[in-house]
């Protein structure tokens, strides 16, 4: 079956489930062979960390998002695409979002998959900060996450 | 027109977004007009580079005119993901 | 937590569960940020496939998939990998095979994943025969595949 | 020494695997002797350039030695994923 291509952003508060979302992710297409699925996890690298707070702009981050899915199925030849995001407090462990791509070939699956998480972490308006105990801050961007654009 | 402001810019200047009667043609002359009014914006605005603004919802840069525009949005660097 | 990393291949003849593996992968990690997974998926271009028979090598093939994944454990800093591939008999959009990389940062699990699927699919022992109403044939390995391996 | 055959090689020779006692000291020299059995093998072994082969279950080229080799495998390249 090729049903039409799918492009599916959704940006919510509440908790998404990973499993389900993969399974269910282009599972009706038997024309792609390639399915790359990337998920970001709240991350607790020295044990600290009590809760995330993710800040965006509502109804920017919608247009923000479609629009870099929209490019990713321009420049690859993909079947299917699939970006959730949170927003809101969460904790360690938990799923923050995470994106998916479907094609015949591999390559497109993998560059596609890079493409929306380069550009989701640098130009989509999602802020974090961290609260550890009583002090929290906001996440700085990185210059590495910057210069991840320029590859493409 | 609607200023808004994220993350620490709206900490700093204490409001998630606020009307603003501007005659200002660009986001720059915008940015010197807020910065005028009170030490918590000239403070929020001290250092552009560290800035982002979007006009309408589109990401955008200092330099980008202000004409119709009915929303500017002022924030830190992005980190999604 | 920081569990040892751990290092996973399943090589069955039984159909797996992408969406409870995908969730259950690094699940107790909540130093991991970063997860990728890949499937492959028995593709039907032309509506024809009626059945993919995978043949395999039985005691190579899980160490060739070991080698492979220890490997791609090397060279990148990951904290799990999981690697499951399927031999048999399969119908058109049935997953073949999935490989996980959870690591701390996406470029290490992009690229891991990257690896891994690249070396599996020609060094891996592993023969794909699609049969199409009465005929069968056994899949050409590609140039593009072969080449792929350069970039590592 | 077992010899193994998978995918078409395993169709074309007729068997997944047999038993053979040989002298050859190399893949290659093994390769020899099984074309000049019978027509199958000859044409099993027609072009080596689309052929792969293990030794002990480990990837190598025909000039590989066979001293202490107990299993030797031939087939075409590897399709997986």
């Amino acid at each position: 079956m090729r049903p039409a291509g799918g492009m599916q952003v959704r940006v919510q508060e509440t908790a998404f489930d990973f499993g389900a979302e993969a399974a269910a992710f282009a599972r009706n297409r038997t024309d792609l062979g390639a399915i790359v699925t990337f998920s970001g996890i709240v991350r607790d690298v020295d044990g600290g960390l009590t809760v995330m707070e993710i800040e965006h702009y509502p109804g920017m981050t919608e247009k923000a998002l479609e629009k870099i899915a929209a490019e990713a199925s321009t420049r690859w030849s993909l079947g299917e695409v699939l970006v959730i995001h949170r927003y809101g407090r969460m904790g360690p462990g938990e799923q923050i979002m995470m994106v998916a791509t479907a094609a015949r070939h591999r390559k497109d699956a993998f560059e596609a998959a890079e493409y929306l998480m380069d550009y989701l972490k640098s130009r989509a308006p999602f802020w974090k900060k961290e609260q550890t105990g009583r002090d929290s801050s906001w996440v700085a961007a990185t210059d590495e996450d910057e210069d991840a654009l320029k590859r493409w | 027109m609607d200023v808004l402001y994220f993350a620490w810019v709206r900490e700093r200047i204490g409001l998630p977004s606020e009307k603003v009667d501007t005659g200002a043609s660009t986001v720059a002359e915008l940015v010197e007009e807020l910065r005028a009014r009170e030490d918590r914006y000239a403070v929020a605005f001290s250092d552009l580079a560290a800035l982002r603004v979007a006009v309408d919802q589109e990401l955008t840069d200092f330099d980008a005119p202000l004409d119709g525009a009915r929303e500017v949005a002022f924030f830190p660097p992005m980190t999604g993901g």
